[in-house]
């Protein structure tokens, strides 16, 4: 922590605060749907932006494990959309 | 302490969600995501209970029981899961019989 | 801080509420995935990263995916194939609702109750926190919660281990229904072999990493599990979850923990503890032995190995 | 200037965060919505993963922001791929035994 500058808290501080405002319009959109696919969608973004901001606490807070964190959400984030789209892909074809 | 108080309310608030999810639900998947909800609230108020030290790092016997808790949390929601598929195999419903009068939900 | 506290439990209770009332299942499944991303976010700010972490990786990746392959099922299958064309409501219909208002206040009254218990206990802050920092340079394990995941309540994770055993026991003992084969995807496909491999990597990486910070066998297991399950899905030509969910490897965990608990705690003359000196190869051991059950455990509660 | 040159990047990043969740939820169909999030927010993501790369606190962490970033941005592109492809198979009703086939005219592989 030491070594960052000294006004680079409060940029990771805003950006981070922005992530967590984009994070909350995003849910509209997994509220709102319509369909199944906008909402997966934007459960997508919420993963990207997730991993943002993890990304950024872990430098603002000195907490390498959230970078951890990040990576599985990364991973996992892949899991839900190719099951998705696998599963439906079943589902046509029956 | 009172930025950790929020997640009280929050959490009972999740336990009543799961709680009407369970009793109200008819179908047999949705009843088991409503236990998954109920369970999240109560882990996220034995997490709130046990604030954050002045390191920011949550009391470990919590994190430690709350690990044990998802991993058992999955494994009784898998059992369900393959109850209910079974169940769809060889009756071609998705609700259990007392709740199907109701209505059908999928 | 305490605006963003507001916002991310209000969006948690909008999430799980929706989750709960969505038309339809598999739109529900998609939401509680957001759900569980919301509250990894949410065990991250209370300061909880083991937690996230397994969150992220059974919660949301796991679980989600599991009810939304049932919930796919369930609507592929269902005879006829085609529904109502009429808008579905999530609840009971209105002339199906019977007058549940009794459950309704029963859970509200139950609620309440919690609500208040919960407000009467004073928070304690820190006081386990300080014991197991105490005792920490005893155990020899780096990590807080490995600590007392593998050590201080070893017995805990034994039986958790066993629950996890007898559960997967039980859903093999219930025939899987039929899984058809899935189409193969070129991108997918390409996609996958290189993640798969990479997801491997993050999970001996976790495993590894549980020693002296935030991970460990657990959330290792889950990760293995994720990448079998992509393998599965990107229809690799590796079969790994056939040999994975075998028996003794399901077993394996158990076993080597039940093993090392009687063979070292004699040496250390307590029943799972370990020689001092000994304490980290053999913690890693059960650790190792532990994420390939775990994995394997969920691989076998997913869906059975016996895909056609 | 390292300094002046975080800010940048993180609020060049914090445009492109909010272009994704503009589009998201104003654009008007599902396929652009898709384009909207997967390039605004990869870029976001590349952005803001670049300047916390200036200040990793060693190379280890440095590796695995890259890591990180580059597990995202392929886990993005494929599921976009994936779930557009779904979205256009049930739009125009395609039959579904096509999927995973190559495009008629398409060069063998």
């Amino acid at each position: 922590m030491e070594t960052l500058p000294p006004t680079l808290p409060l940029a990771l501080t805003l950006f981070a605060l922005l992530l967590v405002l984009n994070l909350a319009l995003g849910l509209l959109r997994v509220l709102r749907g319509p369909g199944l696919t906008d909402r997966l969608l934007a459960a997508q973004l919420l993963g990207s932006t997730g991993v943002a901001l993890l990304l950024t606490l872990a430098a603002l807070q000195g907490w390498p494990s959230l970078r951890d964190v990040a990576l599985v959400f990364a991973l996992l984030g892949l899991l839900a959309a190719v099951a998705y789209a696998r599963l439906r892909a079943e589902q046509h074809r029956a | 302490m009172s930025g950790v108080s929020i997640w009280l309310p929050t959490g009972s608030a999740l336990v009543l969600f799961g709680l009407l999810g369970m009793l109200l639900a008819s179908s047999i998947l949705r009843k088991l995501l409503a236990f998954n909800v109920m369970g999240s609230g109560i882990f996220l108020l034995l997490l709130a209970l046990r604030p954050p030290g002045p390191d920011g790092v949550a009391d470990p016997v919590a994190q430690a029981l709350i690990i044990t808790g998802i991993v058992i949390a999955i494994a009784a929601t898998a059992l369900g899961v393959r109850l209910a598929r079974r169940y769809f195999e060889l009756s071609g419903h998705t609700e259990l019989p007392e709740d199907r009068a109701a209505t059908r939900d999928d | 801080m305490n605006a963003t506290d507001l916002l991310l439990a209000l969006a948690l209770l909008l999430l799980a509420g929706s989750a709960l009332l969505a038309r339809s299942v598999q739109i529900a499944s998609v939401l509680f995935i957001a759900f569980g991303l919301l509250l990894a976010l949410v065990w991250v700010r209370l300061g909880a990263p083991d937690v996230a972490l397994a969150e992220a990786a059974i919660g949301a990746g796991v679980a989600g995916a599991l009810l939304m392959l049932a919930a796919s099922e369930f609507e592929s299958r269902r005879i006829g194939g085609s529904r109502a064309a009429g808008p579905r409501l999530p609840w009971p219909r209105p002339q199906g609702w019977r007058p549940r208002w009794a459950l309704v206040l029963l859970a509200l009254a139950c609620a309440a109750v919690l609500l208040l218990a919960v407000l009467a206990i004073e928070p304690l802050a820190g006081a386990a926190t300080e014991a197991v920092a105490r005792n920490l340079p005893q155990s020899e394990i780096a990590h807080p919660v490995t600590a007392v995941l593998l050590s201080f309540r070893a017995y805990d994770t034994l039986l958790e281990i066993a629950v996890l055993l007898v559960a997967v026991v039980a859903v093999q003992a219930a025939p899987a229904p039929p899984q058809r084969a899935l189409a193969h995807d070129p991108v997918l496909a390409r996609v996958a072999a290189i993640t798969v491999p990479l997801a491997l990597l993050v999970a001996l990486y976790l495993l590894w990493a549980g020693s002296s910070r935030s991970g460990g066998a657990f959330q290792a297991g889950a990760v293995l599990a994720g990448a079998v399950l992509l393998a599965r899905f990107a229809s690799l030509p590796l079969d790994p979850q056939s040999r994975l969910t075998r028996p003794p490897v399901l077993a394996l965990g158990l076993a080597l923990f039940i093993l090392i608990g009687l063979v070292a705690g004699a040496l250390a003359g307590a029943a799972l503890g370990y020689p001092s000196g000994w304490v980290k190869p053999l913690v890693l051991a059960i650790e190792a032995a532990l994420m390939v059950s775990i994995g394997a455990t969920l691989v076998a509660l997913f869906g059975g190995s016996k895909t056609a | 200037m390292l300094e002046a040159l975080t800010w940048l990047l993180l609020a060049l990043a914090a445009l492109f965060f909010s272009a994704g969740t503009l589009g998201l939820l104003r654009l008007p169909d599902t396929l652009s919505r898709i384009h909207a999030l997967t390039k605004a927010d990869n870029l976001g993501l590349g952005l803001a993963a670049l300047a916390l790369l200036l200040h990793a606190e060693s190379w280890a962490a440095a590796a695995q922001i890259g890591l990180i970033w580059l597990l995202a941005l392929a886990a993005s592109a494929t599921s976009g791929y994936l779930i557009a492809r779904r979205c256009l198979l049930e739009s125009h009703g395609t039959p579904a035994s096509t999927l995973g086939a190559p495009p008629p005219g398409a060069p063998p592989t």
